[in-house]
């Protein structure tokens, strides 16, 4: 008898049917992959286990946990079974814990709910776990709140107080998304660790198709509410079956082939800049204090050359765009772009900031939804002295919404009727309409599934053959800037550690930054031989 | 549309559509007296009755609807002409000592006892409907200023803004193009929410005298007059109580269907 | 049953009756707590006070008064003439703040003879100088306590002060060293209540006992019909009048005043604004007074002749004017009437509200308003006619010549006739609008036994009050 | 800690010395004499110079807000010009009215909105919700004063279980004191829990869809313990922000309750002083509001600290 198996799980929320006949079944100690593109009902399949589904939602089949069916259930004796015998971790380690109670609480309540062992031993029991997470109770007392704690330690803390009662099931649902590549690892291994250790039933959700070949023992790819393919993760990685899993791991590893950058010719020099943020108060008594984003950052980008910059989240990848775009002064430093600064007599330069643009990450927020789509890519007008008007500008309007991909007359709707993917699309076109010699792209195709990033960074190769571009590309995604940049930067808490020719950095990294960053970013295996 | 909103709305357009007709039609004059027929319960030739003057109750209701109305949308208008532009100012200078003025003189604003201020408004300047709205519009300015600047602030940190300031525009401008029809939503709202508290601070202020003048009714004084007089004839104090809560009742299902039908989150997924 | 709870609308200020014109003052201290040399009875007739008895020579010009023996102020001191010297003095003095200091204009001197005899000396003959000695704002107080006089008054009176709970009530207790007839209360607890409905409510649910002018009429026939009430209903002095401010153009041409006098309906604004309650006059003079002359029919109710008037006058499409109001309910209900009422014949007077202290400056000392509604409420006050700069600014030589022979006449009958000839007078010259005299509504519980019908002063005699085996 | 203190102190401070200019100057405009409002229609012009003299209301406008200013600064609000006693007991003693009445109306407001207002978010969209909410929006459209004169009507006239107003005195015991507050208390409080039962609800609603809440529930809490654990505590914040708002708004907004049932309140007392031009008086009451609005809500923001440990300071 498996430990847990879901027969036909069908599910409906206000007569929407969200998944559909749904099979699935988990043995002691085995770690199964839940994977597919968002909104195809990872979670949903999840939080049906839990029976946590949101109002209005009716589930069909059975789930049984050791035999027995969960669905029947009376709600009591589900709240009897969850946190004892399922445990389940979320995405977000931000906003998963209550932000007023310690962590110590937090971690105990799991334990008394269930009357598992009076308060002294729960005591004990709440420090051994924490410690078994990786926070141990001198450096991390169980009296701190979570605001104390990083996002990669509020995760720990989470899962600690899922595994405090060594639940048979563990259910993670896309644990480590929201937290940078070392931290993910660390979390991943974590997790491992106590699957094999506990000999817990490890359901893990996630869309990083590298970490789910890295960790599971079976996979499960699910699609508009079903489920596509399955089976043992070496079995289905050599040989897949249904074309929407080999789409999908195509996708993931896409490479892209991008011209050869012209002769060396700086077009943006920057040397030396230093930006520091005032903090505010920590503390209602606190004094504030100060952050420096970007320290001594030099570098310089030649005309038609795609430069890339990664570095983990919050080491100031942003800041620093910023501060080329001219839209916030550095304290110090110097930004030129074709010998002009940027920056003159603290006002941004408007000669040389019509030179720039940038896409950044979020296609939805970047765009006013109240505008048009002409209106929306037609803003950096603004910066021309003759904006070009009437017929011609239709035209441009027409052209540029060609070159990415969309039809002229698109012109006329507003951005939510678009999808993620063409939404970038019309970012791109924003960026190029006044033919910038420099585009910024700011984590440009992070928030993208992976088929539509796939598709943006073809869009992007062929516009590097048309227009020329000259970008810098910043991702915290390793392997989308081996493929789209000439050269790359290794930045650290707001220091450019490593800079140098893509491939070799990435394959032979002299930093011990750069070799951390390159070990823990999960990788795919080459699947391109097995693909049928 | 939910069913707060048509209530709301059905509630509130008629108490508009009696304002509005009474500028051509009402069943009697308004001001006529008519005391030997004086405190009428309600009856055929008198629907609402008639007033310790003999005045038709019906007519001096619609009227006073009148006089609720312009009173709070005046004073609304004062607080968001004045307001808006200062929470969008304040917003679009974050931290700088510009915002700490408004701010600060927000705060001020509102630590100060409105109805004390409005009984000395009224003292320094007179009664009277004008000096009512502005007691009242005085106390809308913080308001407005401080949900614009809230909203904006956050406006201010997407991505779109950032968008429009790599474009070069500066933020007079992206306050104006972008901030401000993002926040309209919130402000109606917030405006129908601050027009019924207008409407009843009109009624507190003519209650104790304050507020638009005689002969020109309102429901406020019609309930301070009543006052003596709810023991024998209570149709007086219950038909003016009964219109402002019915007012307030209506626009505030109004504020809070519209909250709804307008939530961002709502609109797209309609879309 | 030895104590009793009244309600008054107003707080007294303080409670020096000698330095602010607050009448609510006088309705808490007067008789009771301070005495004059005379005072008024109920009936408005002025009997010995303090003062046992009274000589005048021959000229009118010398007052030669015996003070009773046995007086004390509630601190025990005696009360004797040097007491008298001492109040009349002070009141008359350059920087006394009385409010009333016109009665004591007249002043000489005064001097003592012994202890308990006091000459007073007048510049000329005054009719009304016992009279003015009646009044709260000639009360006798002493040296001793003059200094705290506003927060403990101490008197010769039948009750000394107790407590007072500022915004809520005042206590007297009875004194037992009083000089004449104990009362049969023992305590007293003056309560303010200024809101109409309150008042009513606290009568209903018998809070009160007595509630002294009750301030709105149109309660007064459920207390009527309530066997637990009586509703006593008497005269005050005061006049209410629609003052016309008769140096401003149009009120400057008499036809224009003929006219607005013409254009009110008394017995609507009576029946209106004071339910019923009310006694219409045609001059500015209370009716129960023996003087009266009856002349509301100088002045009756007709808008065609009103409306004539206006026109011979060049006003046929009438005009614009300002109606203030000052807070009492007989002002601002009246003025919703009165302003109907002109705006039938053409007249439109804007309603301008005002709190007293507006009313005082620009209407009585600006002279800033064209028409207003108010109450004169000091007895015998038909001299204000010959003060051409008094508020309502009415300047007749014809006036002030019978006003001067009148205060030099002490014959009972002459003066009747003169103040005859001055009624008439000012009602022919349409000085101002003449209403009604305001009604004194007093409701009580049934039992309570001895109080006021008229007010002739702001007084609430405690002296006389009981209650019902 | 010393340097945030002192700034919130200037920024007091400077708050202040703003608003005592403002009253002030606003309240020297208003036209009327105290002098003349004491002395009435017959006073002579030399006894009004005299009192004038007396109350001090000769000297220059400058010097008198120095002086008025200066006195606050060590205590004495001044003499009332019409009552003649010290500002600052007058104060005092109807303090003695309005900080119980505020109280005790915050109290029943909270003890009412509480509960309906979790009750109503516990049932989000059920019949019990839409009855609670159904009530508040009435609570919040009915006038106060008009529910006031109801409710004399009902309990004072008819039922006769309270008096009509005024107030006991505390001397004659707590309980009375209470009875005699207890008419207007709960006038004042409908429509504060009205609004207070709303944001209660929208707060914890908010707080209901926070991720914390399905991490209570994973661990098997029930959605009432997870609610009551978890949920009342953070929906707290903006609830204490209103509270806040709402006891300043009480402490001087409730002159017209305190006028139907005449109680010597502070609302009445400014009420009283403005018609009689009792400037000192309302000046200083006006100040003493200010004063204790700012006050308030510098307490407020140490209660968020309280129930909000990201704000507290860490050691
Ligand atoms: N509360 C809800 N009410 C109605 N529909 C919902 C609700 N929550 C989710 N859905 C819908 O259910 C479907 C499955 O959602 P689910 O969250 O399971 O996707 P997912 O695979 O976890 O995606 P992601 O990778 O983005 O987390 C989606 O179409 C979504 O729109
Ligand atoms: N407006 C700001 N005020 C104060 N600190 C800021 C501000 N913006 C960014 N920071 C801080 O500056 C540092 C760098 O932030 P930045 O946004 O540049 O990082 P990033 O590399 O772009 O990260 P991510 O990959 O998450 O976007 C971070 O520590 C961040 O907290
Ligand atoms: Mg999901
Ligand atoms: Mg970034």
């Amino acid at each position: 008898m498996s430990l847990l198996q879901i027969d036909n799980l069908s599910l409906t929320i206000h007569e929407t049917e969200i998944l559909k006949r749904i099979r699935l079944r988990i043995d002691a100690g085995q770690i199964v992959a839940v994977t597919g593109e968002s909104g195809s009902g990872k979670s949903m399949t999840a939080l049906a286990v839990m029976r946590l589904l949101p109002n209005g939602a009716k589930a069909d089949g059975a789930i049984l946990l050791d035999g027995r069916n969960l669905l029947p259930l009376m709600e009591s004796d589900m709240c009897a079974l969850r946190g004892a015998e399922i445990g389940m971790v979320f995405q977000e380690p931000m906003t998963a814990l209550n932000p007023v109670k310690t962590i110590g609480d937090q971690v105990i309540e799991t334990i008394l709910i269930h009357k598992a062992m009076p308060r002294a031993k729960a005591w004990a029991r709440a420090q051994e776990v924490l410690t078994r997470v990786g926070l141990p109770p001198d450096r991390f007392p169980l009296s701190r709140y979570p605001h104390e704690l990083s996002g990669g330690q509020r995760q720990r803390v989470v899962i600690a107080m899922a595994i405090a009662l060594r639940p048979k099931l563990l259910i993670a649902d896309e644990p480590t998304t929201a937290l940078d590549v070392t931290t993910q690892a660390q979390i991943l291994e974590l997790l491992k660790g106590l699957a094999r250790e506990y000999g817990m039933g490890l359901l893990m959700i996630t869309h990083d198709l590298a970490v789910v070949a890295d960790m599971a023992d079976q996979i499960v790819v699910m699609r508009q509410g079903e489920v596509v393919e399955r089976g043992a993760t070496t079995d289905l990685l050599n040989n897949m079956q249904h074309p929407y899993t080999r789409m999908l791991f195509q996708a993931s590893g896409h490479q892209v082939s991008l011209p050869d950058p012209p002769e060396p010719q700086p077009l943006l020099e920057v040397k030396n800049v230093i930006r520091d943020y005032r903090l505010p108060r920590k503390s209602l008594f606190g004094r504030s204090g100060h952050n420096r984003a970007v320290d001594e950052v030099s570098f310089t980008l030649n005309r038609g050359e795609r430069l890339g910059l990664v570095g983990e989240s919050g080491c100031g990848k942003s800041t620093l765009t910023k501060a080329i775009l001219g839209l916030e002064e550095t304290q110090s430093g110097d930004i030129r772009l074709d010998s002009q600064p940027v920056f003159s007599g603290h006002k941004p330069n408007p000669a040389v900031r019509r030179k720039m643009q940038v896409v950044f990450q979020d296609p939805y927020g970047s765009f006013n939804p109240r505008h048009r789509v002409a209106r929306l890519i037609t803003e950096p007008f603004h910066l021309l002295d003759t904006p070009p008007s009437g017929p011609e500008r239709q035209d441009r309007i027409a052209e540029m919404l060609t070159a990415v991909g969309l039809r002229p007359d698109d012109a006329g709707k507003f951005i939510h009727e678009f999808s993620g993917g063409q939404r970038q699309r019309i970012a791109i076109a924003r960026a190029l309409i006044i033919r910038p010699e420099l585009i910024l792209f700011d984590e440009a195709v992070s928030a993208l599934d992976v088929s539509v990033r796939a598709q943006i960074l073809d869009l992007l190769a062929e516009l590097c053959t048309t227009y020329n571009l000259t970008y810098l590309f910043i991702s915290h995604d390793l392997s989308v800037v081996r493929t789209i940049t000439d050269r790359v930067m290794v930045m650290q808490a707001g220091k450019i550690v490593e800079q140098g020719e893509t491939e070799q950095v990435f394959s032979d990294p002299q930093h011990p930054y750069t070799r951390t960053l390159i070990d823990a970013a999960p990788v795919l295996p080459d699947i391109g031989t097995s693909v049928a | 549309m939910s069913r707060n909103l048509i209530l709301g709305a059905v509630l509130s357009s008629l108490v508009l559509l009696a304002a509005l007709m009474s500028f051509v039609w009402t069943p009697y004059d308004y001001a006529a007296l008519d005391i030997p027929n004086k405190l009428q319960p309600p009856n055929a030739q008198h629907w609402f009755g008639t007033d310790h003057f003999g005045r038709d109750m019906f007519s001096m209701i619609m009227v006073g609807a009148r006089t609720s109305i312009a009173v709070a949308l005046v004073a609304v208008g004062i607080g968001m002409a004045l307001g808006v532009p200062l929470g969008l100012t304040a917003a679009a200078r974050k931290g700088s000592w510009l915002d700490e003025v408004i701010m600060r003189g927000n705060d001020l604003v509102f630590a100060f006892p409105s109805l004390v201020i409005a009984i000395l408004i009224t003292a320094v300047f007179g009664a009277g409907a004008i000096n009512a709205i502005i007691a009242i519009g005085i106390f809308n300015i913080p308001v407005f200023a401080r949900i614009t600047r809230g909203a904006a602030l956050s406006l201010w940190e997407r991505e779109f803004i950032l968008a429009a300031r790599v474009s070069g525009k500066g933020a007079a401008r992206i306050s104006a193009e972008h901030i401000l029809p993002n926040v309209a939503n919130l402000l109606i709202v917030q405006g129908t929410i601050q027009f019924s508290l207008g409407i009843l601070a009109e009624a507190g202020l003519s209650y104790v005298g304050l507020g638009a003048q005689p002969p020109t009714p309102s429901w406020g004084r019609m309930l301070a007059d009543a006052q003596t007089m709810v023991s024998f004839a209570p149709h007086l104090a219950l038909i003016p109580g009964l219109a402002i809560i019915v007012t307030v009742l209506g626009l505030n299902l109004l504020g809070d269907g519209l909250r709804d039908w307008l939530d961002p989150r709502i609109r797209v997924a309609r879309a | 049953k030895s104590d009793i709870t009244i309600a008054m609308q107003l707080e007294p200020p303080h409670l020096d009756p000698t330095s602010a014109a607050a009448q609510a003052i006088d309705s808490v201290v007067y008789t009771n707590i301070f005495e004059g040399l005379t005072r008024f009875m109920g009936d408005g007739s002025v009997v010995p006070g303090l003062a046992e008895s009274w000589e005048i020579s021959e000229d009118g010009t010398v007052y030669t008064f015996k003070l009773r023996e046995g007086v004390t102020f509630h601190d025990a001191t005696v009360m004797d003439a040097e007491d008298v010297k001492f109040s009349l003095d002070r009141a008359m003095a350059e920087d006394s703040a009385n409010a009333q200091k016109a009665l004591f204009a007249g002043i000489e001197s005064v001097e003592v003879v012994d202890p308990l005899t006091v000459k007073v000396t007048l510049s000329e003959p005054n009719g009304n100088f016992l009279f003015n000695m009646a009044w709260g704002d000639a009360v006798i107080v002493a040296p001793e306590s003059i200094d705290n006089i506003k927060t403990n008054p101490v008197g010769t009176g039948a009750f000394t002060f107790g407590d007072w709970v500022q915004g809520d009530s005042i206590t007297l207790n009875r004194y037992p060293s009083y000089w004449g007839d104990q009362p049969a209360l023992e305590t007293a607890t003056f309560k303010f209540i200024s809101d109409p409905t309150a008042a009513f409510a606290a009568m209903m649910a018998e809070d009160v006992d007595v509630f002294d002018n009750f301030p709105a009429p149109e309660n007064l026939p459920q207390f009527e019909a309530d066997p637990r009430f009586q509703v006593l209903v008497g005269s005050t002095e005061g006049e209410t009048i629609l003052s016309t401010n008769n140096k401003k153009p149009p009120f400057d041409d008499i036809r224009v005043r003929q006219a607005l006098a013409h254009a009110i309906d008394r017995q609507a604004v009576i029946d209106g604004a004071m339910f019923g309650y009310g006694t219409p006059i045609g001059t500015h003079f209370a009716p129960h007074n023996p003087a009266y002359v009856d002349l509301t029919g100088n002045s009756a109710h007709d808008p065609e002749e009103a409306a004539k008037l206006l026109a011979d006058a060049g006003y046929e499409e009438g005009f614009e004017t300002t109606l203030h109001l000052p807070p009492p309910s007989y002002a601002r209900r009246g003025g919703e009437i009165i302003a109907a009422q002109l705006a039938d014949v053409g007249i439109k007077a804007e309603i301008i509200n005002v709190e007293w202290a507006q009313w005082l400056e620009s209407v009585f000392k600006g002279k800033d308003y064209g028409l207003t509604i108010i109450s004169h409420t000091e007895p015998m006050d038909i001299g204000i006619y010959a003060r051409p700069d008094y508020y309502f600014q009415y300047d007749s030589l014809d006036a002030q010549t019978l006003m001067e022979t009148l205060n030099a006449t002490t014959d009972p009958d002459e003066r009747k006739k003169l103040l005859g000839d001055m009624q008439r007078l000012i009602a022919t010259d349409y000085v101002n609008g003449y209403l009604f005299q305001l009604a004194k509504l007093g409701v009580a519980k049934v039992g309570v036994q001895g109080l006021w019908e008229n007010a002739p002063t702001a007084a609430i005699d405690l002296t006389q009050i009981s209650w019902a085996e | 800690m010393l340097r945030y203190a002192l700034k919130r102190l200037i920024s007091l401070f400077i708050s202040l010395v703003v608003a005592s200019v403002v009253i002030f100057a606003v309240i020297e405009v208003a036209p009327g004499d105290p002098a003349s409002f004491m002395l009435g229609v017959n006073a002579q012009e030399d006894t009004l110079a005299a009192l004038r003299a007396e109350l001090g209301l000769d000297g220059s406008k400058i010097q008198r807000y120095f002086n008025w200013v200066s006195g606050m600064l060590v205590g004495d609000f001044g003499t009332s010009y019409t009552y003649r006693t010290p500002v600052s007991q007058m104060i005092a003693d109807r303090m003695w009215v309005s900080l119980p009445l505020a109280l005790y109306a915050l109290t029943l407001s909270t003890l009412i909105a509480f509960p309906a207002g979790i009750y109503a978010a516990a049932r989000r969209g059920k019949p019990g919700d839409l009855t609670v909410m159904g009530a508040t929006q009435l609570g919040i459209a009915v006038p106060n004063f008009w529910f006031a004169m109801m409710l004399v009507l009902i309990f004072a006239i008819k039922l006769r279980w309270f008096s009509a107003g005024g107030f006991a005195g505390w001397d004659k015991g707590v309980w009375t004191g209470l009875h005699s507050l207890t008419l207007p208390a709960i006038a004042l409080a409908l429509p504060q829990a009205a609004i207070l039962a709303r944001v209660m609800r929208s707060s914890l609603l908010d707080i209901l869809g926070e991720d914390f809440m399905r991490t209570a529930r994973a661990k098997g809490l029930s959605r009432r313990q997870a609610l009551w654990r978890h949920g009342v505590r953070n929906a707290l914040i903006p609830v204490l922000t209103i509270i806040g708002l709402q006891f300043s708004f009480l402490l001087a907004g409730s002159i017209i309750i305190e006028q139907v049932f005449y109680l010597p309140g502070l609302g009445r007392l400014v009420f009283q002083a403005i018609s009689a031009r009792d400037l000192i008086v309302v000046e200083s009451v006006v100040m003493l509001l200010v004063f204790a609005v700012i006050t308030v809500n510098f307490l407020v923001d140490l209660a968020y600290a309280g129930v909000d440990p990201r704000l507290r300071g860490r050691s």
